[in-house]
Order: C-alpha cells, then structure tokens, then sequence
C-alpha cells in the first residue's frame, strides 16, 4: 500500500489511477480544469452508419470508475508548483483556491499532462481566425459533441446551413520545418476520416476532399487505406494548398495537382484545419521540477530509470498517441508499479 | 503451474513464470483463466500437460515477397558495388505498415552511406510514422535519396527488374538492385491454434477479430492474448510497449482473479445432448465439454455474461442459476443492450416522455430468445424494441450479428403469418448517441419504423 | 446424423387444418436437435408461433409440448401417453422415423410431421450440414478413398467423373464439390491413383431400398 | 474379333476420314421432322447421331427417330444415356435398335435431369457410360446380358463413346478414357473443340497410351453463328473451353454466319492433320442446314462408298 499522486486527470492519469486504487493504493488526482477528461472532454461520437473505432466510448466507463473509486481523491482547479525530495518519500506544493498546501509522503508519482492542441497554440493568420468558414478541428469535435438526430432536424451539427462542400487540410503544424514540429502526429488521419464520414452521411451529396501528405494508419484497428477514403466517397488530394482566399461565395482554395502538374483551385463553403498534439505548454516547468529530459520536438521522457525514481510518465506528455494506446499506457505505468511493489517495498 | 505459457516466440519477463510450445505441437486447451490445461508435444515427441494462468500467442506472420527476385527490406544490404542505382519500393500492394516503412527507411540510409556515389530511390504511396520515422525520413532525404510518390498505375516494374515510372511532369527508365517492402501474410499454423484455442477469426486470416473491446492484444477468451505477427499488420508498428503492456497485466490479473459476472449459468446434463453449438458460438470460449459428466460445462472465471449460449442452445438446457424472468408483461417493450443504449439511455434528458414504454435491460442484444419474442407479441398492439451495439463494437464480438439474424428470422415469419410487419425491430446505438436515442424511441412510440 | 429441416410455417399450419383444439407437438432430442430442427428450444418457439397465430385468429387453441430423448424407441414414447390421450392432434418436431412411430405407437391418433427429414450428414460449419451418405447396404468406401461416389457424384458414377465437372465444382451446382474430384485428390494425396483405373461393375442395389424396405436383426444377441 | 456391322465402321476400317453429324429430334411425333432434315444431309456425311433427350428434355425417342431417317437411307448413331433408364431397360432398347437394323450406338452418362424442364423427375443412373460400353461389347461379342444370359441371336452393334480433352481433373479423365477403351469402346466423339492447342495436347496423351491404334477418333466441331451462343457455352455449359480469342474474332467480324463456316472448316484443316484424328463429328446447334456448306467448303464432299 502506497501513497502515489497524478498530476493530470486526463485517460492516461485516470487509466493508471484506477488500478492503481484497485491494487489497493492510496491515490490523488491533480487535475487543473474544475473536471476529468483533458483534451477528450469536448470530443464526440463519430458513429452514424456503422461505429468508426475512435475508442472515444471506451472512456466513459473510465472516467465514472476513477471518480466512483474509494482508493482516490481528486483534486480539481488544482495546480502543482514545487517538489522536493525528502528522505524516503516525496512533497508535492500544491496551489488550490489561492491558498498553497503540500502533500507529504508520496511513495511515487505519475505525470499525465497530456499535450496541447495546435489551435491552442497557433491561431494563425488573421484572415482564418476571423473567416468563421474556417474552423479547427477541435470545433468541429465540439459541434459532433452536440450532435442532434439527423432524423429530427436539418441541421443536427447546428452549422446554421447545409454544406455542399468541406475541405479537410491535413498536417496543419505537424511535419512542418517553419511551425518546430517536424514530426507526424499520427492522429489526424483518423479523425479527420472518420468525421468526413459523419458529414457525408448526414449530408450525402456533400463533396468532401481530404488535402493530405501521407495516410497514417489511424489507431490501432481501423487501417485506413485509400480504399476506404474511396468507398467513403471522399477525395483525396496529395498536397498541400499554397493559399486559401476568402471571397464573399466561398473559400477558395488553391493547390498544384501533382497528377496534371498544373495549379488548381476549388471553392468549399467549409474549410477544416486538422491539428496534431503538440508537446504541453507545462513540459519545460516539468523537466525542471522533475529532472526529465526535453526531447527536440518539446515532448519529456525519464533520464533515470523510472522504477529507481518512482517517478513515472503517462500518455501523450511522451509523445503522440491514439486513445486506446494513451489508456494502454496509464495502465502500463500502474502494473510497472504494482510489480514493483510485490517485489520491494518503496524505499527512496 | 506456470504465470504464461507463450505459442511460438518466448518475450523475456523477470517476474513471470514462462514456458514456449511449439504451434505446431501444440494439441489441445482446455480450462479458464488461472486454470488453462494445455496439452503438447515436446521436442521428442512426448505428449504433455502443463498448466498456466495465461496464454499468449506470439507467432510471427509469414513474409511475402510482392514480387519473385527482389531482395526485401528485411533482407541485408548486397555487397559490393554490382549496381549503379538501389531502388527501394513500398506499398506495392497494400500500404505498408509503419514498420516496414521504418525499416526501408534505416536501410536506404545506410546504403546512402555505405555507396555514397550511386544514386538510392525510394518509391512510396504512403510513408507511415512510429518511433523516429519522422527524424529518419528528414535524415535520407539530406542524404540526398530521392523520394517519389508514386500511384497506383504509374509504377511499373517489369520481370527483368526494370522500373518504369511515369507521371505528368517526370518519366524514369530505371535499371538496378529493386528492394521491396514485403507483404505481411498469416502464419501457416495460425488457423489450427485458433481452433485449438477456441477463437474467432479475424479479417485476411490473422487471429483477432477486430473489434473495440479488444484492444489493444486482448482476445475474445479472458486469458488469451495475441501479440504482434499473429493480429496482423499494423501490430508490428507498437509491437515493444504492447508486449510490456501485456506481460504487465498479466503480473496484475494473475494475483487475484475475479469473475466477471455475478449471476453464474449452469448447463442441465440431463438436457444437454453434447451437440457443441454453445461451444462454437460462445464468443469468449467459456464452454467446454465436462470431462465426468456427460454434458458441458460453463467457465464461471471465462464467462462474461452475454446470454448467446442461453438464447442458441437447441434443447434450452442452459440457463442463469437465480433466473426468474417471467414473461408476463405486454405492450411497448424496449429491451436495451446494457454496452450501449443502456449508457445512452442513461445520458440521455427528458426520459419521462417515454415512462409507457417497458424499458428492459439485456447484457446483449444475441441474448434474445425467438420463443420470449413470440411471447412478448401476445397482443395485437404489442411491439418489440431491441437496441444492440454496432458491427465491430459489441463487448460480445458478434453478438449485434446474432440479434440481426433472430430478428430476420421472427419478422420473416410473423410477415408470411400477416401478424404484421416490423413488430420487431433491431437497431443499432453507440453508448454516445442519446440524442439519437431520443430521435428513435419517439418516432417509435408513433409506429413510424424507419428509424 | 439424420439432418433434418423445420417445414414452412405456413405448411405447417395449413397442415394442421381447423378443426381441432387441442395440439400436443413433441420434439426430439438427439438428432433433430443437434441440426438445431426439432429440440426443445424449436417446439417451445413454434408452440410460441402457433399460440400468437392463433389468437390472432381469434381461436381457442390449447397447446401442450414435450421434448423425448429420441422418438425411435417406444419406452420414450410411452412417456407422453397421456398428454397424446389429451390431444386431438400430434404434431411431431422428430425425423421421419419419429412420426412413423408415433403412428405406430398411438395408431388411433392422427400424427403429423414438422420437419422435413432430409439426409445423413455432418456438421461442415457453424450451423451448416452436408450430406455424406445414401445407406446403400453395401459400403464401397474402401474403393475411393474415404470419399463416397454414390453419395457425393450427383449422377452416382462409379467409374469416373462425367465430362462436365468445372474446376472442382458439379455441373449441377457451383456450390457442391465434384465427388469425383474430392476422389481423385484423396487418391493423389495418398498415392493410389492406380486403384481408380480399375472397372467398376454395375453395383447389386438389393441391399438398398430398391430392395424393398429392410430390416436388420441382430441375431448374436437376440433372436428376431 | 473384327466383325464388321456398320458402314461407318466399313468406311474407318478402309482409311476413310469419315464425316458425322448430329440431328435432334421433334419434341414431338411428327416423323416428316425427321425426314426432311435426313433428306438433307443424304449424301453429306458417313452416319449421324440421334440423340437421346439432350439436356434432360423430353423429345422423340431415338431408336424410333434413328429408324426413320436411317429408312431414308442415311446411317444412324443411336445415343443411349444411363439418366433415364435402368440397366434392364437399356439392354432391351439395344436388342430392338438391332433388330430395327441400326448398326451404331453412342454410349453416354448422360445430362443430369436438373439441366431439363422436368427438374423434378428422378434419374437412373444404375449404369455409367463405362459399364454401358462393357454390357453393349459383352452383348454384341460374347453374346451374354448383364446377367449372363446368353442370347441365340445377339444384336450387332458399332460401339462408341464420347470424351472430354477439356474436362478436368485431367489425369482422371484419361484414366476413364482408358477405362472406356479397356471396356470395348471402337469410336470416340469428343467434345466441340475451340481450344486447338489443348486438343492437341490431349491426343498427345492419346497417342503415349496407344489408344488411337485401338479406337477411331472422331473431333467435335461445333459451328455457331453468334457471339451470344458462344459466351453462353463458354459461361454455361459445363466442359466447354472456349478462349477469348474466338469470341474476340467473332465480336469483330461483321458476318458471324460466314465466320463461323469459316471457323469450322479451319477447325477441320487443323485437326485433319493431328496423327489419330480420322473423322470429325459436326455438332450444329439449331443450324443444321449448314453441315452441307461446311462439308462442301472442307472438301469433303463426296462422302466414299461403300458396299
């Protein structure tokens, strides 16, 4: 029986903890925001015909278990400022409504922070702020969040109007020189599939088309090939747009269509931006605090052997994951844990 | 008794006590989680038995050249300097998985490096990412390996090993060493170990079904995991953190494992006729013949409660030890898979509007019984709603199909009978859909069934 | 097994007629059962069926069921006597064979089969039979390797397959693999192609039906 | 041994590469059917087949049709398949044929009765084509029934058989094949050949095992005059080996009919100098009258005599 704090109660913080408590340890939940759920609290459902795998319903039964647990209590709009180690455990300062508090004692503890949205980030150039035709895909996971029946109202993603055309942009931030993050987010691919698919059910004459560089595998089941894309009734361009102009009946895309090697241009009332996970705001606070090592994408990992620190990473802090790999990999850092702890008890 | 007993390659766990077999010698499995009897042949030839908590089937697929007379990117670079040009091709066809493409990669580097004076290609549809994907790629091309994107069509590569590429903007004769992503196939033995084991199969021959719950190496049986080569492709690209991940949780599970049901089933030897229908439709492998009795027996540790063997049995001698469901009750009844509409139920506003309806919950949708529907039909008005989960997504693996097939069968007859149309009507529901719910069960309520 | 299939509901209710009350269907519990025909589980679902339809129809039927172990032996049909005595009409979910010993057994009551008997088969998938033999009184299946002519060969050639089979399949059906050719790869497999160039003479059908309905008596238990 | 009963058997003994053709009967009784179409290959060919309810579908008996055209003077094949009657049956039919005079009988299994209009019927089959040749060669040579009666006065029979080169599974084939030839078969009809070279492949075979110094083989050539009837053989009739560059010629041509002469008689050419090959069987389907054009545009006409 030990004493372990999570910082971030997001699916990774929240996987560990709950078996964690179910091995019988005492555990806290840091979270910031006032409720469970990180980045995932405003996604949402994908199934219309058929049920696309996002995971996103895995994670329900997840979030009641952690807050339906004895074993852990969790602290909401609660931020974490100092660490010290004392002799045989570790202190956490906490700051929780204004006032500063520590917990004592710890035997281990989980970083689960989670990453950060490109929109958060980068709310690039002005005309796509402004031009509400434009959105981030984040929006859109919002919108899908508060779907209405399709059956009952014309307008069941309240758009305000029914699109005749969207356009997806893949990678926007992601495997890009200019924007620092010069790796592949891997989850885009997914999402961006599985919503085209939402709007063309919803709306089956839409013309939907998918600017891309390179089709990701899309989480662990669903294998997304061309094949699907074109089943899907989506098209499928291999490029990135060079502009996109807002005119007053539509955004107007311009790209270099590498099959007749000429620019074109196609007009869409609807332009989403995909974003990829970029490394937290807070890693650079948590290498200092922790002494975890800052890779040259901005994501942590452990310099010293985690099972010797006691001090352990979770989820997508370490770099780009689905859901189902970030719940795989809190719960991973739980039975690290619960294995080492059969075989000797905490000593620091 | 052993922690696991791995069916083909052996992973190294300082706290688990392992054993390999064979796939090829392995004989036969019975038992549940905690208690798996395996029988096998050892390395001369005596059959024996061994007991384990777990089993992992750990078999790598099988490599498949997409083309006779190249090298494969798993081959070694070739020697010397034979050729003036490498030319390296993947996703000939089908996309290859991010592995392989993390391999052509390494490759085309070193080969980069090691024939700095000729000229490497590398042709490719899709490049995946995992792990340093990302940081390779940028590396090769500052080596100055040339990466084309190719279709479908404009890549042709002709059985002297010339390739031909053409597009819009550029057409290439090229002659040199073709090295290609291999095609990643089922192993041969990979068929026999599912019957063996009792598991469905999944798409193209690999060994899992694929389906939400069984992520990300978690079989259909409680206790059976499937590791790389034998779930498929794209298993290969996590294939280090999925093997940790499971060995951990098998140190976890193994310290004290639970049923996951409450209510046990109970098979009547007197009734059961060994006709193994239960046996193969059980998605979870929790049926299995009794070795005294002459009859089968129910895994209590392996069950997790979904019905079907309740609902198939042809001489109905399976049933839930405490069951009282009488059927007495008619009208407007909703029986509601406890994986999906359940939970929307439960998010879903305004549940008064439907306090008429006779709202029932079911563990899963195959757990209907075509008699009780009859039954719940007795009156004219008397109209039957059963909401299951999708394709891929059901707890129970094929349970939505087996509702799908009852409800066929019932409707087909009740037609032909003209006791009406659509009276009973299966649906299905993602646990996240409650507005939809709420669409569906009040234009049911009104008779109008397309919902 | 004897595999067996459940008549269309609409042939069995026109069967039934309407001038009855009471009905008493009785299944069977070992073969019928095992190709999911005539268990318990089907005449729990048919009475189900039968009692809806009726009340439909605004009739006052009363149906009673019962499941024996197997309906060949006349112990276990002794079993039901009374509920057999109550009804006017038996409906049996067993084989052939069943409903003949019923009507046998209860000479004076009017016995009707649910089930149309089809042949003796085995399970080649989940919920799927195929027949594999005819009984034709004189088994041959040591000539062709374990894979039976006169059962498998639409035509019963006993010589060779006919000049019409394609690519494995019967020219009859697609779906049904040529005799000949599952013969033929057997005898490969195991190196006896020569045994198949032997002639076959006609084959001496008294010891199937066509030699009038057979009895057979054990007489180094019994004696007849 | 050789006794000889037929005139087409007369006209192979003598070297003569023979002609035969194919007539199927009313589905009716109206015997100036038959007339009219014997008096129109007269003179044409050295016998004709009489088939026996092909495709399982009810026409006029053979033996009775056989026996009008061959008054007509032409000489008749009978065909006999085990479908539709017994061993007991078959025999008797054999003994009347002989006695009404008609020396030739094609042995055949036979279609199964599903390919017909009386799907429900139930077949026979208690002799195959193999056993069928055996009892025909022990009635005619040994003078003995199936059951080993001997008869005073035994019919005299010319006994042949069919043969699939397209049929598969190959080695099976040849081994019914030899079966056939071992049971006391003296001619071969084969299937209507479109794949030249896989004939010649199979009389290859034919030839390794001697089976051309024993038995007179005949080639079956199937003149047609429409794509449609081509794609429906080559999709539809089980055995057929039909290879796309025959429909491909006829879809081009612009006068199928003159094509498909044409393809026949090249057909002939072709097989006329295949070793073993010494006649052709023409097997027109619904285009009887042209078997005189193709025979003429062979140089085949005159057919030889003899006494």
């Amino acid at each position: 029986m030990s004493k372990i704090a999570v910082i971030g109660g997001g699916i990774a913080g929240s996987a560990a903890a709950v078996e964690l408590a179910r091995a019988g340890n005492q555990v806290t939940i840091i979270e910031k925001e006032n409720k469970l759920g990180g980045n995932l609290k405003d996604y949402g459902c994908k199934a219309v015909d058929v049920c696309t795998k996002c995971n996103l319903c895995l994670v329900d039964d997840l979030f009641s278990e952690t807050t339906e647990s004895a074993g852990i209590e969790i602290l909401y709009q609660t931020r974490v400022n100092d660490f010290k180690r004392n002799p045989g455990s570790y202190s956490l300062g906490i700051e929780r409504e204004g006032r500063f508090q520590r917990i004592d004692g710890l035997d281990y503890i989980v970083l689960a922070t989670g990453f950060t949205r490109w929109s958060d980030l980068e709310t690039g150039t002005p005309e796509v702020s402004q031009d509400k035709r434009i959105i981030w895909a984040s929006e859109l996971e919002g919108l899908m969040k508060k779907r209405k029946d399709h059956l009952e109202t014309e307008d069941p993603l309240a758009l305000g109007y029914k699109p005749e055309s969207v356009v997806f942009i893949q990678c926007n931030g992601s495997r890009s020189i200019q924007e620092k993050a010069r790796y592949c987010s891997r989850v885009c691919c997914g999402y961006s599939y599985r919503m085209a698919r939402v709007l063309k059910y919803f709306f089956p004459e839409i013309k939907i088309t998918i600017f891309f560089m390179d089709l990701q595998e899309g989480g662990y089941l669903q294998d997304i090939s061309f094949t699907n894309l074109e089943e899907a009734g989506i098209n499928y361009l291999n490029c990135k747009p060079v502009r996109v102009e807002g005119k007053d009946d539509g955004l107007r895309i311009i790209y270099e269509d590498q099959r007749k090697g000429a620019v074109e241009e196609l007009l869409t009332q609807l332009l989403v931006l995909s974003e990829g996970i970029h490394p937290n705001q807070d890693n650079e606070h948590w290498s200092m605090l922790f002494n975890l090592q800052l890779d040259d994408h901005g994501f942590l990992s452990s310099i010293e052997d985690e099972l010797k620190t006691g001090i352990f990473l979770a989820g997508t802090i370490k770099g780009p994951k689905d859901i189902a790999a970030t719940i795989s990999d809190g719960r991973n850092v739980a039975y690290k844990i619960i294995n080492q702890q059969k075989l000797q008890p905490a000593v620091r | 008794m052993y922690d696991v007993v791995f069916i083909g390659d052996l992973i190294e766990s300082p706290t688990l006590k392992s054993l390999k077999v064979d796939p090829e010698l392995l004989l036969r499995c019975r038992g549940e989680i905690g208690d798996f009897h395996l029988t096998y042949k050892d390395g001369d030839g005596k059959v024996r038995e061994v007991k384990t908590g777990t089993i992992v089937v750990n078999i790598t697929a099988e490599r498949e050249k997409p083309l006779p007379g190249v090298l494969s990117f798993e081959d070694d670079l070739p020697e010397g300097k034979e050729v003036d040009c490498l030319i390296f091709i993947q996703d000939y066809q089908t996309i290859s998985p991010a592995i392989m493409s993390n391999r052509g990669l390494k490759m085309a580097i070193s080969a980069a490096k090691k024939f700095p004076e000729i000229q490497v290609y590398y042709f490719y549809r899709s490049m995946r990412f995992i792990k340093d994907n990302d940081r390779l790629f940028e590396e090769a091309r500052r080596l100055g390996i040339l990466f084309l994107k190719y279709e479908k069509g404009n890549l042709v590569i002709s059985a002297a090993g010339e390739v031909s590429y053409n597009r819009e903007d550029i057409s290439l004769r090229l002659e040199g060493k073709i090295l290609m992503a291999p095609e990643i196939k089922p192993a041969e033995g990979l068929e026999r170990v599912a019957r063996i084991l009792n598991l469905e199969m999944g798409p193209a021959g690999f060994l899992q079904v694929e389906n939400v719950y069984l992520q990300s190496t978690l079989s259909g049986r409680r206790g059976v995991y499937i590791l790389g080569g034998s779930r498929g492709p794209t298993a290969y690209s996590n294939l280090v953190e999925e093997a940790e991940y499971t060995l951990n949780e098998i140190g976890f599970l193994l310290q004290d494992i639970k049923p996951l049901v409450n209510d046990r089933r109970e098979v009547d030897d007197q009734k059961c006729i060994l006709c193994y229908t239960c046996y193969r439709i059980c998605p979870h492998g929790a049926i299995e013949r009794d070795e005294e009795l002459d009859a089968m027996k129910v895994l209590n540790l392996a069950c997790q409660g979904c019905n079907a063997c309740i609902s198939h049995c042809p001489a109905s001698a399976i049933s839930i030890v405490e069951d009282n469901n009488e059927l007495i009750e008619t009208g407007l009844r909703v029986l509601m898979c406890e994986n999906s509409a359940r939970t929307a139920w439960e998010r879903m506003a305004g549940k008064d509007r439907f306090s008429d309806l006779k709202i029932e919950t079911i563990p899963c949708a195959g757990s209907i019984k075509k008699e009780d529907i009859y039954h719940y039909l007795r009156n004219s008005a008397d109209r039957l709603l059963i909401l299951g989960c999708f394709e891929e997504s059901c707890k129970h693996l094929s349970g939505d199909r087996k509702a799908y097939r009852i409800v066929n069968e019932v409707n087909e007859r009740l037609k032909v009978l003209n006791l009406g149309e659509n009276r009973v009507i299966f649906k299905r529901l993602a646990p996240r859909m409650e507005e939809d719910l709420a669409g569906l069960l009040s234009r049911w309520k009104e008779g109008n069934c397309n919902l | 097994m004897i595999v067996a299939e459940q008549k269309k509901i609409t042939e069995i209710i026109e069967m039934l007629g309407d001038d009855f009350e009471t009905l008493f269907i009785v299944g069977c519990g070992t073969c019928v059962t095992v190709s999911m025909a005539g268990g318990g589980r089907e005449v729990k679902a048919l009475a189900e069926l039968l009692r809806l339809y009726y009340s439909e129809q605004k009739k006052d039927i009363k149906i009673e069921t019962a499941t024996v172990k197997r309906q060949c032996d006349f112990e276990f049909l002794d079993e039901i006597e009374e509920e057999v005595e109550r009804t006017d009409l038996v409906l049996s979910l067993g084989c052939g064979v069943g409903v003949q010993h019923l009507a046998e057994r209860y000479p004076d009551r009017v016995i009707l089969p649910g089930l149309n008997t089809s042949f003796y088969g085995a399970t080649t998938g989940v919920g799927e039979w195929s027949e594999r033999c005819i009984g034709c009184g004189n088994c041959v299946l040591d000539k062709y390797m374990g894979v039976c002519p006169v059962a498998r060969c639409s035509k019963g050639l006993l010589n060779g397959p006919c000049g019409g089979s394609q690519d494995g399949k019967c020219e009859v059906n697609p779906e049904i693999d040529c005799g000949w050719e599952l013969i033929y790869n057997r005898a490969v497999r195991l190196g006896k192609l020569k045994e198949l160039a032997r002639y076959e003479p006609p084959k001496d059908w008294q010891t199937y039906r066509d030699g009038g309905p057979r009895k057979l008596v054990n007489t180094e238990y019994f004696d007849g | 041994m050789a006794e000889i009963y037929s005139r087409l058997q007369k006209k192979l003994e003598a070297g003569h590469f023979v002609v035969c053709s194919e007539m199927g009967p009313p589905i009716g009784a109206d015997p100036d059917f038959i007339r009219n179409k014997a008096r129109m290959l007269k003179g044409y060919v050295d016998a004709v087949n009489l088939t026996d309810n092909q495709t399982a579908i009810v026409r006029m008996s053979s033996i009775a049709a056989a026996k009008i055209a061959s008054d007509e003077g032409l000489e008749m094949i009978i065909q006999a398949t085990c479908r539709d009657r017994n061993r007991i049956g078959l025999q008797s039919d054999i003994l009347g044929a002989s006695a009404l005079g008609l020396r030739n009988i094609l042995c055949l299994s036979g279609d199964h009765q599903s390919f017909g209009m009386d799907k429900g019927a139930k077949n026979v089959f208690d002799l195959d084509s193999v056993q069928l040749v055996r009892t025909v060669h022990d009635m005619v040579h040994k003078g003995v029934l199936l059951n080993g009666k001997e008869m005073k006065s035994p019919p005299k029979m010319f006994i042949g058989a069919a043969a699939n080169p397209f049929a598969d599974p190959f080695e099976m084939q040849m081994l019914k094949l030899m079966k056939k030839v071992e049971a006391g078969a003296q001619f071969f009809q084969t299937q209507a050949i479109y794949n030249l070279d896989k004939f010649e492949y199979w009389m290859e075979e034919v030839r390794k095992l001697g089976i051309h110094e024993r038995v007179y083989i005949l080639a079956g050539i199937l003149p047609t005059r429409s794509v449609k009837a081509l794609k429906i053989m080559k999709n539809h009739v089980a055995g057929m080996d039909i290879p796309d560059a025959v429909i491909e010629r006829f879809e081009k041509s612009d006068d199928p009919e003159a094509e498909g002469v044409e393809m026949a008689v090249e057909t002939i050419e072709r097989v006329k100098k295949i070793e073993g090959v010494r006649g052709v069987h023409l097997m027109p389907v619904m285009w009887e009258k042209i078997t005189p054009v193709i025979v003429e545009k062979a140089s085949l006409y005159p057919r030889p005599e003899v006494d």
